[in-house]
């Protein structure tokens, strides 16, 4: 027993709030997992207990009497496993149909997986309503969301624990996944299946918002990059539009075009940075322009080398993409 | 074999395979606010740079990964040229060393080729002039890769010929005189 | 049971007499029906006319590279015929000094023959009066030589435009000049085009209405396409019409009335585009223009859009690749019709377009054929856009289909490509049913001459990124020869009926021009050097000529000043797929010059490179 | 006595005592020296090596445990690069799973298997000893090249296309899958060793149904080494290709696929886990039965469990790959598959505490490794049981929860029975016992080390920590149950220490063990330990499944092989019926310079593919100087009735 006290610890975390845990329930597929869960914890549980209590009485008990019936004891355990396991076959199938029932009502979001970011596109019928973005997403509560999964390199997982189960991307192919986030609230996604070397680098925020929202949002992503203001950050727009940050990197409206690496247009309204590696400052900008290969070694942002007030100026200029 | 001797092969082993093996993301360069390309002014003298690209297996995979990014396979396509000379054939027009492929990449040709300073990285660009000698088999048979995840682009690069043909240092191709 | 053999062999002896009989009359009769058709196809009433005010030219001399603003390339000399076309010799030759691809057609005012060369775009006037043909006067207009390098296939020249006592010419690198005829004096010269940016110029601009109409070339470079007209006294830009974008760019406004709903609405050019794509999203004009007085409009088509991996650009894309008719003095768009919405294979529609004055269904229409890049001959109301047919010529297997309700050509989904696999066996590939290379038309036969491709490709979506003045393609591609095994073809494609009158198979890609002549000869040449003469009406090769390089250039036809007449042609191998050996570029890799290299990586073995102008006329 | 007739060629009620172990001994012993030591064809020498050499590769495999953890132990911790830890992580299960897991079972039963079935050496004895050179040689490439900053890095299920040649640059993914091929041709080998040994080398009167639990295990084993081993031999052998001559079986644009490789390889990889848990279920009913004072309770049960797992764990492998994409009718199947292989480990779960039950146990250490074993095993099957539902796997796959899941399998499953049997066996094998405190000690720190290390991982996992990261941010909430995981790795490393210093200590100056210490039933405690190179004096026949319990002293022999030679009885397959007297191989250094040519070709063969071709040469000299028949006019034997 001294092993189930942590186990039930554990289940007492669900009740606790974090961003990217598997009992969060927070969307429909996280609620069905997490009441299934549940059932297989209580089955299992049992049936340790009963491993223990015969391992326990086994050893212990005193050894007079005759012969017990242990040929129709296993015959009898034979048969409660026999059942217990259709039993739990049969539940995980029903929920396994269940969550692929989930109604589907059109809004479709397609993310490719790269080493070691996400790209992130809503599509819609209308092509310029379409919305670039990378490393985030935002989502309405309550509405499924077809999410299509391709993979431009190697096989990467999409996983919002508290929403959803994992789907891979697979190069070659294209798998899909419909989710019902339902709670409001900020969450994270990892990649799930190691992809090399920054592997552990490759999440991204989700944030599930009320759909008047999550529309206001889409609106406003679809808007160009705000222009320069200061003269501060006019020089850093003159350095990233014109230098090597535009060869890979896009940012809409200007002359950075660069379809590469993560879409830079409303880069200061995400919540992190480097595909999760940094919460989204200043001081974490600044630290990751200058050198992105120290919290994230081998990604495939290279160290430019700017000179400080290069820096200062670029750093300004990309704060200002809200 | 005495142990002296064993032990010198091991460490014989034992540089080549950092050397090829090793991953470094950070390239491997010369301060980046140094002198560009100064051996390159100096033919008798290779750059001490080059052979910590070419003889380098991720660093040529990076090199592959940009070739595609730069647009570079635009005009050379995987080696064969198009709207861009050819890179896998015995020609160069503007010399075949790294320093000269840098140069090359770093300020452009007259005849085409863009200027890609201020917009690559000089580890970059290293990068890249390795994986463009490995197009024509200049870099370590055991260092290429026997194919790309994509479209098949012919003999693999493994079994293409081992020794590698001279490299014609410049020497102005017909085509390319006005 | 013995016995009853014999009786069951006579009985199966006597079935196949009867069934051989009986087969061997209905093959005789149908073989005999479809010799009777043949012999007696085009003595119809209805044939095809070139259309009444487009097809004058003046007699004997060659203005513009199509001939007349109908865009016939058809010549009405008939000294050479059918019967003695087989007697032409070589009258003279002239070494332009270049080796790359050759395309341009001569033009002859007067006494004096025109030819551009390929980068550097010199100009050469040869005195034809003289027996040796000298040079009169060269112009070199010294291109910025960084222009080599963003030409997407090879660094040709189309050819240039004579009107009014000047000769108006392009360089690569995107400027229009005007040259005096008689002096080779500038007389203006106009930038049209930014290097920085990919934009290139290698098409023949076309004279009309006191205007130099001129487009750019940079489709697989992210160019946003326009159509200028310069004013062809002072040179001065008098309109521009982009091919992306809002639609006062376009030159989109009250007169618009595209025949179909899908092309109806306002900035199409900017909704059917994903965020800013429509800035690099192509749609140049590197191809033919055609002109009808009468209606007062031009017609030309827009290249595909970029970039090629139409996964980057979900949507209609307008107004890539498709079909514009304009007003020639303002520039408003009159309607669009696009051939290839969202284009997969850089079909675009930039092809030649031969005004014809022709019976559908019973009524004669005012038409515009055009043999499309997506191998499909599309006859087109020129009034209103109406498409009143689009029937194959070519091996197809990315398209089932003209939808002609809605205008839309139907895909094969078996046949779109995607990203992370390879689809295969893509018919037409890139290059289309038919590349630039223009068809010829005659009155005399009513049949439309179509030098064209049979090439298949493996294509594979990569993504691309937008490098300003590099390439923006995102995909791979490897060519090979289309069903048959053979890679060119001459089509004579009667627009009537429908359907080919007799086609020629050609080895090698046919990447040159054809001419038509009064004397019911159809001229083209082949990659392999070889110049053809065959008869209009049956096809029947009635001469050839083997030249020193693979032939890539249009034929023209001209009496010279001592009474005879002259066919000229340019031999140089080059453009897309000659750039192979005109480039000096490795086949071993089967993805190079876009795919292409790889369908002829024998090429090598029939031509070298050339730069050669052979002119040819019957022995005095 | 009279003297005896020195041309007395056969064992018998003459020949017996010294004389027949001057004789035997002169037949079987290898020639001394360095040359007689690599030449061995003695499966006792022969396994001891595979056993030390497995260990050791425990140990290095280990210390990358220990790396992992100290790296891991803080959020952001800087310990070590991404890379080396992704080269370590990859390491570390590969040398587990492939270098020590597999192989350290094999290696016991080939210490232990023939004594147990009372033979003198195995069949095809220097295949034996040629699986063990190819074993030896394909870990020393792996790790020499990990030394060398080549170590793989892809994980050690190398998905492509992330093992494939565009994304793994250089040779490490060809060294890993190279590496594979050493230890297939080895496995292969000995399992083809194992399976006929099995078969046709019991002591007469041994049938199938008396024959010992272990035996049915690794009969079990060896059929499924060969079944599943060609799988992933195929499936790296397609990536070598693809790596080296630019094939397209894994490159989807191409018309292969990427999940060609994993069907390939769980198809091998499922089994796999088996192929290691099966031999560990054999030690535990040996130990049980030892231990308990009793047989195995329902043997008959327990040998179907065997076999139906066997059989089972072949339809299973989808279970990896549900979040694939596959379609998802289909999963259902491997759902219900998957929880029905833990029928029949719940059988033999039930058999070992009814055995304890029915019988008088004596807590001796193996025996404390057996009871740990169940407390700790379950834990991992009934985690395995969440596993198998498609719902819950979508979640918990390739998080922290399946890292704890499958290291409650493999050792609370493998390695703490493979621990205890090891002390079981230790005084065969030596001749002296192991002390009995030390390992009480040893036990009790590796037990509470190892629940410390992996229970918080099913936490860590469930708070969405996934697999394979060389560091987590903080502020997830991980760092705490990460650190009590790290400080619990040392402690149970501490344990393992305190395991191979009592092996050290008791190798030197244990308690002299007599040849029965644990007064158990098998053949293998017939004889003297350490035996003699011959193993039996007279080899043994048997009349029940515990011979040493219901014979005693009185063991019946069987007379009549040859004592100037090497010579070896087979028996019928089923009844165990003397049927023919067969010649043993002798002592010989080719297979050793086979492995030797053989191992270079595999090596250069990263290189370039020419090396097959002129790798192939010396392989045949070798191969064909060690096949050659050395006594061709030797007529085969006659039939024994």
């Amino acid at each position: 027993m001294r092993k189930l006290r942590p186990l039930l610890a554990c289940l007492a975390l669900s009740g606790c709030h974090g961003r990217q845990v598997m009992l969060g329930a927070a969307g429909r597929d996280g609620s069905m997992f997490a009441n299934l869960w549940l059932v297989f914890l209580i089955v299992t549980l049992v049936f340790y207990a009963l491993v223990l209590i015969g391992l326990v009485w086994a050893i212990l008990r005193r050894r007079e009497g005759g012969e017990p019936a242990t040929r129709t004891g296993l015959l009898v355990w034979v048969g409660v496993i026999s059942v217990t396991l259709a039993g739990l076959s049969i539940a995980s199938w029903l929920v396994d149909r269940n969550m692929n029932r989930a109604p589907f009502t059109g809004l479709t979001v397609e993310i490719t997986g790269h080493q070691w970011w996400w790209d992130v596109r809503y599509t819609s019928a209308d092509p310029s309503q379409t919305l670039r973005t990378s490393n985030q997403l935002h989502l309405p509560a309550g509405m499924p969301v077809r999410v299509i999964l391709k993979s431009a390199d190697v096989i990467h997982s999409f996983w919002i624990p508290n929403i959803s189960g994992k789907q891979d991307l697979i190069p070659g192919r294209t798998n899909d996944i419909v989710i019902t986030p339902e709670k409001v609230g900020l969450y994270r996604s990892q990649c799930a299946e190691y992809c090399g070397l920054e592997h552990a680098h490759m999440a991204f925020d989700v944030t599930v918002e009320p759909l008047a929202d999550f529309e206001k949002w889409w609106a406003q992503g679809l808007l160009p990059a705000r222009a320069p203001v200061t003269p501060l950050q006019k020089a850093g727009y003159a350095y990233v539009t014109t230098r090597e940050c535009s060869t890979c990197h896009n940012i809409a409206g200007t002359p950075a075009t660069g379809q590469v690496a993560p879409d830079l247009t409303h880069l200061a309204s995400r919540l992190s940075l480097g595909a999760g590696t940094y919460p989204m400052n200043s001081g974490h900008l600044a630290a990751w322009v200058a050198d992105p290969q120290s919290a994230k070694p081998g990604n495939k942002m290279p160290v430019i080398g700017l000179e400080p007030d290069q820096l200062n100026a670029v750093v300004s200029y990309l704060e200002s993409l809200k | 074999m005495s142990s002296p001797c064993r032990a010198s092969l091991l460490a014989l082993v034992l540089l080549a395979g950092c050397d090829e093996q090793a991953r470094d993301p950070r390239g491997h360069p010369l301060p980046e606010t140094g002198p560009l390309l100064s051996a390159a002014m100096n033919p008798a003298r290779p750059d001490p740079r080059a052979v910590d690209y070419y003889k380098n297996a991720f660093e040529v995979s990076q090199g592959q990964q940009l070739f595609q990014w730069m647009n570079c396979s635009g005009c050379h396509s995987n080696g064969g040229g198009g709207m861009g000379p050819a890179l896998s054939d015995t020609k160069w027009r503007y010399g075949s060393s790294m320093a000269d492929i840098v140069q090359t990449i770093a300020n452009g040709r007259p005849n085409g080729m863009p200027s890609f300073s201020g917009k690559l990285t000089q580890a970059e660009m290293w990068q890249l002039a390795a994986y463009v000698r490995s197009l024509s088999q200049h870099v370590p048979q055991s260092i290429r890769s026997g194919r790309t995840e994509g479209l098949s682009v012919g003999e693999p690069s493994t079994l293409r010929d081992p020794h590698p043909p001279r490299a014609v240092t410049p020497k102005q191709d017909e085509a390319s005189v006005e | 049971m013995a016995q009853r053999w014999p009786k069951l062999v006579l009985l199966v002896a006597v079935g196949l007499v009867v069934a051989a009989l009986v087969a061997f009359l209905i093959i005789r009769g149908t073989g005999e029906r479809a010799a009777e058709a043949a012999r007696t196809p085009y003595e119809q009433p209805a044939l095809a006319k070139t259309a009444a005010g487009a097809g004058a030219h003046p007699a004997g001399q060659w203005y513009i590279p199509a001939g007349d603003y109908a865009s016939t390339r058809f010549s009405d000399l008939a000294d050479i015929n059918t019967q003695n076309v087989g007697q032409l010799k070589p009258a003279f030759t002239f070494d332009t000094g270049y080796l790359k691809g050759h395309e341009a057609a001569p033009l002859v005012v007067g006494s004096t023959m025109y030819l551009v060369t390929p980068y550097p775009n010199v100009v050469y006037a040869l005195d034809l009066t003289k027996p040796d043909r000298p040079v009169k006067w060269s112009f070199n207009p010294h291109p910025n030589p960084k222009s080599q390098g963003i030409a997407c296939c090879d660094v040709v020249d189309r050819g240039m435009s004579y009107d009014n006592g000047r000769l108006f010419m392009v360089t690569l690198d995107g400027q229009v000049i005007a040259l005096d005829a008689n002096s080779g004096a500038q007389v203006w010269r106009t930038p049209v085009a930014d290097i920085s940016k990919g934009e290139t110029v290698t098409m023949a601009p076309l004279v009309a209405a006191g205007k130099v109409l001129v487009g750019d070339s940079g489709g697989e470079l992210g160019v946003r396409g326009s159509l200028k007209a310069l004013d062809e006294g002072s040179g001065k830009v008098v309109w521009k019409a982009y091919s992306t974008g809002p639609d006062k760019d376009v030159l989109i406004g009250p007169n618009f009335h595209p025949y179909y709903p899908s092309d109806q609405g306002k900035d199409l050019g900017v909704k059917s585009w994903p965020g800013e794509a429509w800035k690099q999203g192509g749609g140049t004009i590197w191809g033919w223009i055609s002109y009808d007085p009468e209606l007062h409009m031009i017609y030309y088509g827009t290249s595909n859009p970029g970039p090629w991996d139409a996964e980057d650009r979900p949507g209609d894309d307008k107004w890539t690749a498709g079909i514009f008719a304009r007003d020639i003095d303002t520039g408003q768009a009159r309607w669009f019709y696009q051939t290839a919405p969202h284009d997969l294979y850089d079909h675009d529609a930039i092809n030649e377009m031969i005004l014809l004055d022709m019976p559908v269904n019973g009524t004669m229409r005012k038409v515009l054929v055009q043999p499309g890049r997506t191998g499909f001959m599309y006859v087109i109301d020129r009034v209103t856009g109406q498409v009143l047919s689009a029937d194959p010529y070519a091996s197809m297997t990315a398209y089932t289909g003209v939808d002609l309700k809605t205008g839309r050509i139907q895909h094969n989904p078996a046949e779109v490509p995607q990203s992370g696999r390879v689809t295969r066996g893509i018919c037409p590939a890139a290059p289309g049913g038919k590349d630039w290379n223009p068809s010829a038309f005659s009155p005399r036969t009513g049949l439309l001459y179509v030098p064209h491709l049979n090439l298949c490709m493996d294509h594979v979506y990569t993504g691309a990124n937008y490098i300003s003045g590099t390439p923006f393609l995102g995909v791979e591609s490897k060519m090979y020869a289309g069903p048959g095994g053979y890679r060119g073809e001459m089509t004579a494609w009667d627009p009537v009926r429908r359907k080919p009158a007799w086609q020629i198979r050609e080895n090698l890609p046919l990447w040159s021009g054809a001419l038509a002549t009064a004397g019911d000869v159809v001229f083209y040449g082949t990659l392999d050097g070889w110049f053809k003469a065959v008869d209009a009406r049956s096809g029947k090769l009635l001469w050839k000529y083997r030249t020193e390089s693979g032939i890539v250039g249009q034929p023209i036809s001209y009496r010279g000043p001592d009474g005879r007449q002259y066919i000229a042609i340019y031999s140089g191998v080059g453009g897309w797929v000659g750039g192979l050996v005109s480039g000096g570029f490795d086949p071993r890799d089967p993805t190079a010059g876009l795919g292409i290299f790889n369908a002829v990586p024998d090429l090598a073995k029939y031509t070298g490179r050339g730069g050669r102008l052979y002119v040819f006329a019957l022995p005095r | 006595m009279t003297e005896l007739d020195p041309d007395l060629a056969r064992d018998g009620p003459e020949l017996t005592g010294v004389e027949l172990d001057r004789r035997l001994t002169a037949a079987w012993r290898r020639q001394p020296g360095l040359i007689g030591w690599l030449s061995t064809t003695d499966h006792k020498e022969i396994g001891k090596r595979y056993i030390v050499t497995a260990f050791v590769f425990l140990a290095l495999a280990g210390v990358l445990g220990l790396v992992m953890r100290a790296q891991l132990a803080r959020p952001e911790s800087g310990l070590i690069t991404a890379d080396r830890y992704n080269q370590i992580f990859t390491m570390h299960g590969t040398t587990m799973m492939f270098l020590f897991a597999v192989p350290v079972m094999e290696a016991m039963a080939i210490y232990v298997i023939p004594l147990m079935l009372g033979t003198r050496n195995m069949t095809f004895a220097r295949l034996n000893a040629f699986s063990y050179w190819m074993y030896l040689f394909g870990g020393t490439m792996l790790w020499v090249a990990f030394v060398l900053n080549t170590g793989p890095d892809a994980g050690w299920f190398s998905y492509t296309p992330l093992s494939g040649p565009e994304y793994a640059p250089g040779k490490r993914v060809d060294i890993w899958a190279q590496m594979i091929t050493f230890t297939e041709v080895s496995g292969l080998a000995a399992a083809v060793v194992m399976a006929t040994t099995i078969l046709k080398q019991r002591a007469p009167g041994m049938t199938l149904a008396k024959m010992p639990i272990f035996a049915w295990s690794m009969l079990v084993v060896a059929l499924m080494i060969i079944f599943a081993l060609p799988a992933v031999a195929l499936d790296s052998g397609m990536l070598l290709s693809d790596r080296l001559v630019g094939t397209h079986f894994f490159n989807p644009y191409e018309g292969g696929d990427a999940l060609l490789w994993q069907h390939l390889f769980w198809f091998f990889g499922h089994p796999e886990v088996y192929i290691i848990f099966l031999p560990a279920t054999g030690f535990i009913s040996e130990l049980v039965a030892t231990f308990s004072r009793r047989p195995v309770f329902a043997y008959p049960a327990v040998v179907v469990s065997l076999c139906a797992t066997g059989l089972l764990a072949f339809g299973l492998w989808v279970h990896h790959m549900f979040a694939t994409g596959l379609p998802r009718l289909g999963f259902a199947f491997y759902t219900a598959a998957s929880l029905t292989v833990s029928i029949p480990t719940g059988v033999q779960i039930f058999c070992w505490i009814a055995t304890i039950w029915l019988g008088r146990p004596q807590f001796r250490v193996p025996m404390l490794w057996v009871i740990g074993f169940i407390v700790t095993f379950v834990i991992g099957g009934l985690t395995g049981v969440m596993l198998a539902s498609v719902p819950l796997d979508l979640q918990l796959h390739d998080t922290y929860f399946v890292v704890a899941h499958f290291h409650y399998v493999l050792i609370g499953g493998a390695v703490f029975p493979l621990l205890g049997a090891v002390t079981y066996w230790f005084p065969k094998a030596t001749g002296r016992m192991m002390s009995e405190a030390l390992g009480k000690l040893s036990f009790a720190v590796t037990f509470v080390g190892f629940h410390l290390t992996f229970f918080p991982m099913h936490i860590t996992g469930m708070m969405g920590m996934p697999r394979r990261v060389y560091t987590y941010p903080a502020g997830m909430g991980w760092g705490t149950l990460n650190m009590i995981s790290s400080i619990g790795a040392a402690i149970l490393a501490f344990g393992v220490l305190l395991f191979v210093i009592n092996i050290i200590l008791s190798f030197r100056a244990g308690r002299v063990a007599g040849a029965n210490p644990w007064e158990a039933a098998g053949l293998e405690w017939a004889t003297t330990s350490p035996p003699p190179v011959y193993n039996f004096p007279h080899l043994p026949a048997v009349a029940s499944r515990t011979p040493l319990w219901d014979e005693g002293e009185g063991l019946p022999v069987t007379t009549g092989l040859r004592v100037d030679d090497r010579e070896l009885l087979s028996v019928t397959i089923i009844d165990a019926i003397p049927s023919v007297r067969e010649p043993s191989p002798k002592p010989t250094i080719w297979p050793l310079l086979s492995a030797i040519a053989i191992g270079v070709t595999f090596v250069w063969s990263i290189f370039t593919p020419w090396a097959l071709v002129f790798g192939l040469v010396p392989s045949a000299i070798a191969l064909t100087i060690w096949f050659w028949p050395k006594n061709p006019d030797v007529p085969p034997e006659p039939e024994i009735d």
